[in-house]
């Protein structure tokens, strides 16, 4: 208790705890639950997106697009490594995620059908991604906040580039504009979802805003999330699929429809139409790389003995 | 318009084998190689797209990266077959990066001596990226060559699938020879020997008898596999025709 | 326009799972499934091409069943998921085929009491080829489930991955409901269900529990599958615009 | 020498040899060979035309085309039937064909690269094989001279067929001819070589001739193969690559330049494009398929056991 008050005010003054601090408990668990599905969001994320490279429409998105998912790869080691410094593998955190003990993002269970679904990810999902994440920059862990501001200034990349992807479209031909409409259609709902359920019914929310893991509710976020990303919608001259989306001069903020959180939990507890294909093709994957891997060892062993072979001879 | 057929030849193996890289995206054996391999196949496809603009330029029929790339189909492709070769597993992978990549790197460095500047710019970028790919694939056929029984085995495979490919990296079509801005592939021999000589006795592999060399992609005579790579790559822009990306 | 749409889920659900049989072609597990897979391939394209047929003639804007096939994209097919699903193993492929099969049947033999003479003289041949699917697919289920370890195991993963997508079998869109001449799809599933569940006593098979159903095809809301097989099958034709074949 | 002689009065009575007959051992042996050649022939050729059958450009042609295969493996299933008969069984030729020992005809080591050549394959490389069949419908070995009855009235269809694509081709847009024309000179060679090296150069033929398993000369069936062809494909408008290729009034038939045998030893021995492909797709699915064949026979085997066990019972 005396421990847990000390560790809340330097919480408090804003303090970052490091790698080698003491640390509750729980607060370590939480850690590591989040950080490693963040990792596991992008590590799955790749796969939506992967879908896309082969049939890219130029060469110029081709190339944005690989760049695009190579980043993701990248902020997934970022994140692993940032949980290692909390006392769990990489290995372990695999083996969680194949398992289907740990989660990912809900979002990456949806499939991409068509071009201007890159586009909209790169809008709506990073887009949302992103409000989720910059209040992390200044989570009270230090190595994840300091993986977070990498990742955001990726993430914003992102985002501007999956606009222009969108505006592209939405300026072009009518079967590019149906395309990007119907992308629309799809996924703003699954999107407005990524940011959790509301307040209300939300686990853990207080304990991790006095940890300073979260800053801000998930409510707000989704707010904030929507009133940045109508305008640039309706200047594009796409509709969004809410007949109550409006704005409300009030509140100084739009207004939009019920959420259906039956198809949030159906998502999220593995009924969504991807689940099953993203964890299967990660499993193979990683099954059909274990063979490289186990060389890989064998090969950095056999190194490390015929150095140890030679040393003596050379010293002789 | 020999310089407009060897600048095809060069950006068709670019753009094919860098999309051969990208088809392993997300299905890497470890996250390392999830980097790795888009990271060669960005180099690869930039590449390309400098070479399809210069050599849309040269045509002058004013045909842009994207024509070239998506509007030609199979017959028109000049790449060598071993970039179409299917990805196989890691190891044939692998292999097939550093046999291109042996055999570009010093390509490049010869071209950092043309007569031609744009072609000495792509060669500077161009000779570093290639030097890479020989280190990272390189050290991954040293790995699997020298790692455990089965993946000697299954290099040892990639080498009786994929040797017999590369005599073609030192040819070009009866249309494309001659051209003094580029590099004579042929001169490039001795230094491709004696890098893959070294790596594979690192790697205690043979370089094999190959009794039938297979050639015929610059002829554009290709095998089964590129007709259907091309059609899922050109699917999307083939299916708007005049749309803009 | 409610019977072209009917007869679009039909004529789609028939080209799919037809050609997916088709992607077996030389490759099968034995000589004779070398014959019986494309014998069913052909039963099922060849109902397909009748559709179409109808279909156009009912639209009436002049689409033939190559227009039909050929010039829609992902978003218009109307397949259910069920047969859009990637071939997988012998052991999926003919778990599909049965669920697929065991609908079709007690349909087509509803159809024959069709107020519809073009739909009645499709049911008619229809019928008999969909009695021999069960029959083939089913006594494979049975070999498989109730074989090596190796196959029930095997048959169990195809049930697990499959059996989520057989409710779309039984669902029309709302724009393809209520035609009188053709069967209503919900009133199938007893039939359906007394003869998976015959096979899967015989075969030691469980009847899955299946928390969430799989649809969304009848609503041109497909799987990733779907996309890269119609950029397969319609390369060609899509390739060449107006020519005849 | 006795029993020769008598075996050969019956063959040259044109009496069919039947499997339980005495028959000489080159004669079993050549036939085993021919025929396990002529099976393994039709099973790797379904490879190269079922590669365009996911990409025919019609409803109608890929129903044709996966006919023309089925057909083809039908045509497989016969001929290992019929060599069976002569005490070898199909997984020994199918082991023999994995590993090389047993050859199939060289024209499948070539690629189908557009639509066309299927067409080109139907008339050309069917009406090839029909030119070296038809006479082994009147083979000695009975068992071989039916299945080549039944095998011969099929690929006729099929040549029909190919002609009649190869026919709206040559009538079609211009991209439709150049793909028919480039087609035609891709195989034209490949398919005169199917005839098999120059009667001067051929090994087995005379005995072969004598025991009536080959009744014309190779080089005399390549004649008939060219008078009968070149016609059909000049009525199209079609240009063969062969510059000496022409009419010579005097022996009633075309004259063609001299067939490059350096190519055609290349492809027999190893060296075609396609060789390596065929034989790992055919082994790839043997190998793949193993699993499902031994639960065929162990589900063969419960059931008999089962039907014992329940024997005993229904007699008390």
């Amino acid at each position: 208790p005396e421990f847990l008050e000390a560790f809340q005010k330097r919480i408090d003054a804003e303090e970052k705890i490091e790698p080698n601090d003491a640390m509750p408990e729980g607060y370590r668990k939480t850690l590591i639950r989040q950080i490693g599905q963040h990792a596991h969001s992008e590590i799955v994320g790749m796969l939506p997106e992967g879908n896309w490279i082969t049939r890219a429409p130029s060469l110029k998105r081709k190339a944005a697009l690989l760049a695009k998912v190579q980043d993701e790869g990248g902020h997934g080691l970022y994140l692993y490594s940032a949980a290692e410094t909390l006392g769990v593998s990489r290995e372990q955190m695999t083996e969680e995620l194949h398992s289907g003990k740990a989660k990912y993002s809900s979002i990456f269970n949806y499939p991409t059908l068509t071009w201007a679904d890159i586009g909209i990810i790169g809008w709506l999902v990073d887009g949302a991604a992103i409000m989720n994440q910059i209040p992390l920059c200044r989570c009270s862990y230090g190595p994840y906040a300091r993986a977070m501001i990498r990742v955001c200034k990726e993430e914003s990349f992102h985002q501007r580039q999956g606009y222009e992807i969108v505006m592209t479209l939405a300026q072009g031909t009518p079967a590019q504009r149906e395309m990007v409409q119907d992308a629309l259609n799809r996924w703003w709902w699954p999107v407005l979802m990524m940011f959790g359920p509301h307040d209300s019914d939300s686990q853990h929310s207080d304990q991790n805003m006095a940890w300073k893991i979260k800053r801000f509710s998930n409510d707000a976020l989704r707010q904030k999330f929507v009133d940045a990303t109508v305008p640039q919608g309706e200047y594009l001259g796409l509709t969004f699929p809410d007949p109550e989306l409006k704005w409300n001069e009030e509140k100084g903020g739009y207004d939009f429809g019920p959420i259906d959180w039956d198809e949030f939990w159906r998502v999220v507890k593995g009924g969504g139409v991807m689940n099953r294909d993203r964890i299967r093709d990660r499993k193979a994957a990683w099954e059909n790389g274990a063979w490289v891997r186990e060389a890989a060892l064998a090969h950095a062993e056999k190194r490390r003995q015929r150095a140890a072979e030679a040393a003596p001879i050379a010293a002789e | 318009m020999a310089l407009f057929e060897a600048l095809l030849e060069l950006a068709d193996d670019h753009l094919v084998l860098g999309h051969r890289l990208s088809e392993w995206c997300g299905h890497a054996p470890m996250l390392e190689e999830d980097l790795a391999l888009p990271n060669m196949a960005l180099d690869l496809i930039g590449t390309s797209r400098t070479l399809y603009t210069y050599a849309g330029e040269v045509e002058g029929a004013g045909r842009d990266e994207d024509a070239l790339a998506y509007l030609r189909d199979e017959m028109e492709y000049r790449n060598c077959l071993l970039v179409e070769r299917p990805n196989g597993d890691f190891a044939q992978t692998m292999l097939r990066q550093l046999y291109f990549a042996a055999f570009m790197e010093p390509y490049w460095k010869a071209a950092l001596e043309s007569p031609d500047e744009t072609v000495r710019g792509i060669a500077g970028k161009a000779v570093k990226e290639m030097a890479y790919h020989i280190r990272h694939a390189g050290e991954w056929v040293i790995r699997l060559g020298d790692g455990t029984e089965e993946s000697a085995r299954r290099m040892q495979e990639a080498v009786e699938e994929l040797h017999r490919y590369t005599d073609e990296l030192f040819h070009s079509s009866a249309a494309a020879r001659g051209v003094d801005a580029l590099p004579d592939r042929a001169a490039i021999r001795p230094e491709w020997d004696r890098v893959i000589g070294e790596i594979f006795a690192e790697a205690r592999l043979e370089i094999p008898q190959v009794p039938f060399p297979q050639q015929g992609g610059r002829e554009m005579q290709h095998g089964e596999a590129l007709g259907h790579m091309l059609a899922e790559m050109q699917v999307t822009h083939r299916a708007h025709p005049g749309a803009v990306w």
